[in-house]
């Protein structure tokens, strides 16, 4: 029987609805599995883990605070840390649709600090409508540039790109050192610093500027929470249309899943494996530049430590290369990154147990075990020695998993 | 949970925290010499219950401590232990200047320090704030005194080779770190005239090897005496001095532990100025702006370690000479520079 | 095989099979794609766990777990994807997995000596030094068959062996097949050539959709009677359709010279003529560059020199796209490899190629997803391509319904010039009946097609003329009619007495 | 300019070269590793991660068992179970390898300064006196050799562990049956399968391998070079050797050639007390040297065909 008949058939909204909890049901479920291991952990080495998670969900969250910490600035911190997470988070993702492993988010994010510290300082008295955009654009320009060199060796030489980003990474780290200490960027004295940006080019709280403004029982200038996050939404739902419902994105995942199919349906690879590179160094240097105009408002040596890029392949990952899924890992990661600090100053439990935790959920959404788990579970239909080939982070690669939801408009 | 140290001490008076730079709580430098100032004056908090430190109550104080992974986390820290309520927050490290700057002027009514720095703005000015204490020290006097033995040794002729060259090896370029090697750099020159300073960055505090290296490339090139200022990372340089047979010198804390080839260290009480800081406000005798830590309150100097190599301790005529060195610092009739001379 | 079932997500491959075969006989497995020949035939070999049923070997129940318990049961598989490591020499091919050692160390020595040993005895010449990835399918099939004797097998199972051969060496495959059965081996033969499964085998079992709808004797049965078991209905074996009524010249290809992957010369200035509304059909053995050929021609390898005409438009350096664009249309040989994203939706691939036409694409960057939708439909009914939905990906589709999803994107984009390798290759005679009726009636529509294939009959049954290419050149070009030997001898290199006509 | 001819006349000391092969050994190890593991079709980036664990555990048991030989097997262990994971992961539930990589590298980076202050508190974490630590051997009368004495014969005994590696993993890989059947699993492991060769054995294998190399390369940094541990002490060398593999194009000697480049970048570095140049500038050099090297001889590196995909039995 031809399945005419079933194609015709106007789908039901449900199945929608269901593929967005099912969608859910295995991060969260992760998440679940990576506290009870975390707790272990603790415990074994003696202390208590719900002083520790206590913490974790007030630093988080702004729940359950014991020490009059302030919810809605703990909420604040952690949507902070979100933010370039997200950028750098679809930096990474749009190339490995491609094929291309992006581990030089880092170094594209540091490159667009520095072009935006640089034009936000030179032409500090230009008025916001100008110097504003011109920052942020050179920071995205200056990490398209910095990922495009890894970009155009692919192409050209077809010199890999993880060794290539990796390489840059560290180049940006040093010239980054260089410019702030001894470099063109350092102001007379001896400050590992730059100057600070011009006030026009920095990018307004949510709230006023003004700390005579109580919000919450604090100055209002307490919170850090800046536009750069609707910029970074932006950022994640051009990525999510990028690849969904443009030609390019659809041959970036012809691309990424094969060669000769890409070839054969007249994808220039070499064109492609740039452009995508450029477009993901974009993500990241924006990223860069919103933390300068948004945040720091100057470049100092903290950049040196800096780890946005690298936490970003965890959150593109987790967020299984979806818009969607890297905005919630983002913020998961936020609120983690948020939570230690406050876990270790209430509990004395040291922060970097939230690291601990970050892998654990890694783990376990990339092998799946709850799957295993549950296919373990007599009676439960497919049951198998081996887990089904298509655990959640393999569908990195294997497309139609990670379609979004919407993705069913295109096919029935 | 917080345990409460030896004997019923009345409930704490007053809450301090605080909040470490990047280098963390087991940089096994400034960081952790702060933790130990902070626990000699707390009675109970996490640095308590952390564990490795004694807290012997000195001011009964509550004493809690948060590391910072990376420089972002320095303003949230700092704001968490101010929203708190907390007395004072203590920020350690040249790095947290803009930092604390920020959150000091966002909170007036909480007392703020910082070790190494000011509260600044974004471009480093001090803000001059009311409620916000600067801990600085004059790490070219400690420099001066080690820099001073190793210069009268080479003129002694009692340097393990006489090269005549020593050298200097530094974290990162910043003032904290250029301070110790101005003040080492000026008085080896000035005791011996003829003597070569190498200086050197490992541009790391924490990775030992990378000390090592810069270390061994300044041995390889005839220093024999190495002049660490790169906390943690720098006991890798005093390991390259013992595995060469060359003298090296400590820093910040009484080093001679580190290694055998350790005949003197640099101080850097960083302990006792947080010490002080949380008695001057335990007593309400904060006092905002610059807190010089030196020679003058003992805060800075210099001390003798391990034997020079043939067994024998520092000749007195030497050690009279640094002494006598100190002397003249203390009462302003030397004063090292700090920034580094150029020869 | 008793009662052998399995069942994978969503079909069921085997449904209590039985199947039974006699010492020392060649027996035939036959059935359409999916039908569930190589699932059993895995299950076998021990590289799928069937979840009921059991196996006898000699009328002994064997527990095969893994291919190491078949191979030590006298099993050997030569598989229809061949499992051959292309870097590796064809002795470490061989070797690999009961490799001579001594003292650790390969053997590389010994490995010789063992091959030599075998291809003597069994007349089947190898280079054991060999790089296995540049040798031509035939002797490539030759590897997997000595790695099976090697392992001295005593059942060899052939999964589809004939499929890549050319009339020549399936002849010479087919007197393998019989020395070995003469030394006391038992082979099973999967085919879909009902012609070859008559010609070698003694007896033989039908399957379709998983079950076995028959067990025949060889001799007591006729092709068509296996055809309509295997299908389940009647089916014409024959392609019939009216004498061309060619048109114009409209593809012209001139001296046309390209290099292969590994940069050796593949065309050495090939030359002919492509009228509006006739099929050319290009005979020839596997690697005398027709896949070369068609690549060029589609825009995917690049030309070293001549020129390729399409009307009075120089097409020779236009990438696939703009080769598309200009209604050229292209059937690849390598279905999933190029041919097809197994991992995109029944309709992304419905559109591949097409990514960025006026009519899939607004402007070349934002794709139209509800004409894409529209269209996907349209082809899956259109073309009766078997599928759940349009959203699931192709690589859940058989073989044949692979195929059919390109054959539709290729055919219904209205091209001027159809370039089509290998069309029906490994597809079920059901698909085969139903792609060579499409391939005739674009012709009749006056599209310019070209079919390249390994089938001798195929080229035979649907070309109007029919080129032979050896060695990079076309040698010949034949009317319909020629007759097999006559061809076979020209791929070869004989038949004509000098080089290109 | 002077930094030039500074360099220069760096090039010809033999100091500089004993560096820059005892720098050049820590990548070394992990390096071979990740060829190991990737040959087998184990995509593997967490040497940083395992040789970070193995940094850690190898203070620690030095700390109590007083013997670097026995800390070392500790580290080794510890970097074994490390690989351990990554292999369950990826082997047998053959989840994405590189999310399972980056996930071992945070994990090693957590647990480590975790347990550090778990264990230590806020105390020192100690230091290995020179006697307990990886001693440096120089070979009586080959270390007398002007020039290549110094460099070749008076080295850390890890260094001399990582050369014979070297050349025991090139051995191994393309002379014996083992090589041939780790090659075949990373390029075609149904054909492996098929011939009856254990798929699943030889992949936990050569991970587990890549994790005791490496744990060995975190023994050498902690208690060979260092002589403690500080919290995230590899600092990106498990990175660099990941680079130097693909650099070195899966193969043990090729990947040896790009640890030679970074350890001279690094060695020069050393010397920025006697280089007039920015320290920074110079710290940059190694990478953009790579970068270079990469754009003109290098080119094309394609990893092993199976490299990275989960095998299923049976399945297509
Ligand atoms: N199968 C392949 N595997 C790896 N790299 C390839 C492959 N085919 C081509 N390349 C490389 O990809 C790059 C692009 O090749 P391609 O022929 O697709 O470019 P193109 O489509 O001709 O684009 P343009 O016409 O704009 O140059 C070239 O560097 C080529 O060497
Ligand atoms: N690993 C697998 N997972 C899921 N389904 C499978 C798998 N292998 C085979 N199938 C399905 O089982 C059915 C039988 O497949 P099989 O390959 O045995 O058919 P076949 O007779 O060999 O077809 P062909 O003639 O094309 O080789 C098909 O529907 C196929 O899609
Ligand atoms: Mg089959
Ligand atoms: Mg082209």
């Amino acid at each position: 029987m031809g399945t005419g008949a079933v194609v015709a058939r106007p789908r039901r909204r449900l199945p929608v609805i269901g593929r967005l909890v099912r969608g859910l049901a295995a991060p969260l479920g992760s998440v679940l599995f990576a506290f009870v291991v975390g707790g272990a952990i603790v415990f074994a080495t003696g202390a208590n883990p719900l002083d520790a998670y206590q913490g974790l969900l007030c630093g988080g969250v702004g729940l359950a605070c014991a020490q009059g910490e302030n919810s809605a600035l703990q909420i604040s911190n952690s949507i902070v840390y979100a933010i370039p997470l997200i950028m750098c988070g679809v930096s990474v993702a749009l190339p490995f649709r491609a094929g291309l492993f992006n581990i030089g988010a880092e170094g594209q994010l540091l490159a667009g600090t520095m072009a935006a510290t640089a034009v936000g300082v030179h032409f500090a008295e230009w008025p916001t409508v100008v110097l504003l955009p011109a920052v942020l654009i050179s920071g995205a320009v200056a990490g398209a540039l910095w990922a495009g060199i890894a970009g155009v060796l692919k192409a050209t030489t077809g010199a890999h790109e993880v060794v290539t980003t990796i390489m840059l990474n560290y180049a940006a780290q040093w010239l980054l050192r260089y410019l702030i200490i001894g470099g063109p960027l350092q102001p007379p004295g001896e400050f590992s610093a730059s100057a600070p940006i011009g006030s026009n080019a920095r990018l307004p709280t949510f709230l006023p500027n003004d700390s005579a403004v109580i919000v919450f029982g604090l100055p209002a200038t307490v919170y850090r929470v800046h536009t750069g996050l609707i910029i970074a939404i932006v950022a994640a739902a051009v990525f999510a249309v990028l690849l969904w419902r443009t030609s390019l994105g659809y041959e970036i995942r012809a691309l990424g899943q094969s060669q000769k199919a890409a070839r054969y349906a007249g994808v220039s690879m070499r064109r492609t494996i740039i452009v995508t590179m450029l477009i993901a160094g974009a993500f990241s240097g924006l990223a860069g530049a919103v933390q300068i105009a948004g945040v720091d408002h100057g470049m100092t040596d903290k950049y040196f430590s800096d780890t946005t890029g690298f936490d970003a392949i965890a959150v593109a990952l987790l967020g299984l290369g979806s818009a969607l899924g890297i905005v919630l890992a983002a913020v998961l990661f936020g609120a983690l990154h948020s939570g230690g600090a406050v876990m270790q100053s209430d509990a004395g439990i040291s922060s970097n147990l939230v690291l601990v935790l970050q892998a654990l959920i890694l783990f376990s959404i990339a092998a799946n075990f709850l799957g295993a788990i549950v296919r373990q579970i007599p009676g439960v239909r497919g049951r198998r020695s081996a887990p089904p080939s298509g655990a959640p982070a393999t569908a990195l690669v294997t497309e139609s998993a990670t379609a979004p939801p919407d993705e069913s408009a295109v096919s029935t | 949970g917080s345990t409460p140290s030896a004997g019923g001490t009345p409930s704490p008076t007053l809450k301090v925290g605080l909040v470490t730079d990047t280098g963390g709580l087991n940089d096994q430098s400034f960081n952790h010499l702060a933790a130990v100032g902070l626990a000699k004056a707390a009675s109970t908090g996490t640095i308590c219950s952390v564990g490795g430190l004694q807290c012997s109550g000195g001011l009964n104080v509550k004493g809690d401590v948060v590391e910072s992974k990376t420089g972002d986390e320095y303003v949230p820290n700092l704001t968490n232990f101010a929203t708190k309520g907390y007395d004072l927050v203590i920020g350690n490290g040249f790095l947290m200047q803009p930092a604390m700057g920020t959150v000091a002027k966002q909170f007036p009514n909480i007392k703020f320090a910082i070790v190494d720095g000011y509260c600044t703005d974004a471009s480093f000015n001090d803000l001059k704030l009311s409620n916000c204490m600067d801990l600085l020290f004059k790490e070219q006097e400690s420099g001066a005194l080690v820099g001073a033995i190793a210069g009268l040794l080479e003129k002694a002729h009692k340097a393990p080779k006489n090269t005549n060259v020593i050298g200097a090896v530094g974290g990162v370029s910043i003032p904290p770190v250029n301070h110790y090697i101005a003040g080492y750099k000026w008085a080896a020159e000035m005791v011996d005239p003829g003597v070569k300073v190498l200086v050197g960055y490992s541009n790391d505090f924490n990775a030992a090897d990378k000390c090592k290296g810069v270390a061994n490339s300044q041995i390889g090139h005839g220093a024999e005496f190495i002049f660490q200022v790169a906390g943690g990372c720098g006991l890798g340089a005093l390991q390259a001095a013992g595995q060469a047979k060359v003298y090296g010198f400590g820093v910040d804390a009484d080093q001679k532990g580190a290694d055998a080839s350790v005949i003197a260290s640099a101080l850097k009480k960083v302990d006792v100025a947080v010490y002080t800081a949380i008695q001057a406000v335990v007593q309400s005798k904060f006092a905002s702006g610059e807190n010089r830590f030196s020679l003058q309150n003992d805060a800075t100097g210099y001390q003798l370690d391990n034997p020079l190599s043939d067994g024998t301790q520092l000749p007195a005529d030497i050690k009279a000479a640094v002494d006598k060195l100190a002397a003249d610092i203390k009462s302003g009739a030397q004063t090292p520079p700090d920034t580094i001379p150029t020869t | 095989m008793r009662g052998i079932t399995k069942a994978f997500p969503g079909v069921v491959a085997n449904d209590h099979v039985d199947l039974e075969v006699r010492a020392g006989e060649i027996h035939a497995l036959v059935g359409e794609n999916g039908a569930g020949k190589t699932t059993l035939m895995n299950i076998l070999y021990g590289l799928v766990h069937h979840d009921s049923g059991e196996i006898l070997i000699n009328g002994k129940p064997a527990k095969i777990t893994g291919p190491r318990d078949a191979i030590s049961l006298g099993i050997g598989m030569v598989h229809q994807h061949f499992m051959l490591i292309p870097v590796f020499t064809v002795g470490e091919n061989i070797m690999l997995g009961r490799e001579p050692v001594n003292g650790g160390f390969y053997d590389s020595a010994r490995a010789r000596k063992e091959i030599e040993a075998l291809t003597h005895q069994y007349g089947l010449a190898l280079d054991p030094e060999a790089r296995t990835g540049d040798l031509p399918v035939g002797l490539q099939q030759r590897v997997e068959i000595v790695k099976v004797l090697y392992r001295g097998a005593s059942i060899l199972i052939l999964d589809e062996p004939t499929g890549v051969l050319t009339p020549q060496e399936t002849k010479e495959l087919f007197n393998v097949l019989r020395d070995l059965v003469k030394s006391g081996k038992t082979i099973i033969f999967i085919s879909h050539k009902l012609r070859e499964v008559l010609e070698i085998s003694d007896r033989i079992t039908v399957m379709r959709r998983g079950t076995v709808v028959g067990h025949l004797v060889t001799k007591q049965t006729s092709e068509q009677e296996i055809a309509t078991l295997m299908v389940g209905r009647e089916v014409l074996l024959r392609v019939d359709k009216k004498p061309a009524r060619p048109g114009p010249v409209t593809f012209r290809v001139d001296d046309l010279l390209a290099n292969s992957d590994r940069g050796v010369p593949a065309l050495r200035g090939v030359s002919f003529d492509l009228h509006e509304g006739e099929i050319l059909g290009i005979a020839g053995v596997e690697g005398n560059g027709q896949s070369e050929l068609l690549e060029v021609l589609a825009g995917t390898r690049r030309a070293s020199g001549g020129r390729v005409m399409l009307g009075d438009k120089d097409v020779t350096t236009f990438d696939a796209r703009t080769e598309r664009d200009a209604g050229i249309c292209h059937i690849p040989e390598d279905r999933r490899g190029a041919g097809l994203v197994l991992n995109f939706s029944i309709a992304d691939n419905l559109v591949l190629g097409r990514q960025r036409a006026p009519a899939f694409s607004w402007r070349g960057m934002l794709l139209r997803l509800a004409a894409i939708k529209q269209w996907a439909v349209r082809l899956v009914n259109e073309f009766d391509i078997r599928a759940p939905s349009i959203a699931v990906p192709a690589r859940a589709l058989s073989g044949g319904n692979q195929q059919k999803i390109i054959v539709a994107r290729e055919m219904a984009s209205k091209p001027r010039v159809l370039l089509a390798a290998q069309p029906t290759r490994g597809v079920d005679i059901g698909a085969i009946e139903f792609i060579h009726r499409r391939l005739v009636a674009e012709r009749d529509e006056g599209t310019a097609v070209l079919l390249v294939s390994a089938e001798l009959d195929e080229i035979r049954s649907l070309s109007d003329r029919i080129a032979v290419l050896y060695e990079g050149r076309i040698v010949s070009i034949e009317p319909a009619g020629t007759a097999e030997e006559r061809l076979g001898l020209l791929m070869t290199g004989g038949g004509t007495g000098t080089g290109a006509v | 300019m002077t930094a030039l001819s500074d360099i220069l006349h760096l090039l010809i000391t033999a100091s500089l070269w004993q560096s820059v092969l005892a720098l050049s050994a820590l990548l070394l190890l992990p390096a071979l590793g990740g060829v190991i593991s990737e040959r087998s079709g184990v995509v593997n980036i967490a040497m940083e991660g395992m040789m970070l664990t193995g940094a850690f555990f190898a203070v620690y048991a030095d700390l109590h068992l007083h013997n670097p030989w026995l800390a070392a097997l500790v580290a080794m262990f510890a970097g074994g179970l490390m690989a351990l994971i990554h292999a369950v992961v990826s082997i047998r539930f053959r989840a994405d390898q590189i999310v399972s990589g980056i996930a071992i590298n945070i994990f090693a980076a957590g647990l480590t300064v975790f347990l550090v202050n778990r264990v230590y508190g806020l105390q020192d974490v100690g230091h290995i006196n020179t006697s307990e630590s990886l001693p440096n051997i120089a070979l009586p009368g080959l270390s007398s050799i002007p020039f290549v004495g110094q460099v070749f014969f008076d080295q850390n005994v890890i260094v001399y562990v990582a050369l014979i590696l070297l050349v025991l993993t090139h051995i191994v890989l393309f002379r014996t049956r083992l090589g041939l059947r780790i090659r075949a699993v990373g390029e075609h492991p149904q054909a492996a399968d098929t011939a009856g060769v254990n798929v699943f054995r030889l992949r936990y294998g050569a991970v587990i391998t890549s994790g005791i190399l490496s744990g060995l390369a975190g023994a050498y940094l902690a208690i060979g070079i260092s002589n403690t541990f500080v919290p995230n002490m590899t600092d990106g060398r498990g990175y660099i050797a990941l680079a130097a593999m693909i650099f070195g194009k899966w193969t043990p000697f090729g990947a040896f050639v790009a640890c030679l480049i970074f350890g001279l970048g690094e060695a020069i570095y050393y010397n920025n007390s006697i280089i007039h140049a920015s320290p920074y500038l110079l710290s940059a050099l190694p990478y953009l040297l790579t970068l270079i090297v990469l754009a003109g001889v290098v080119g094309r590196s394609s990893p092993p065909a199976a490299d990275g995909i989960p095998y299923v039995a049976g399945g297509e």
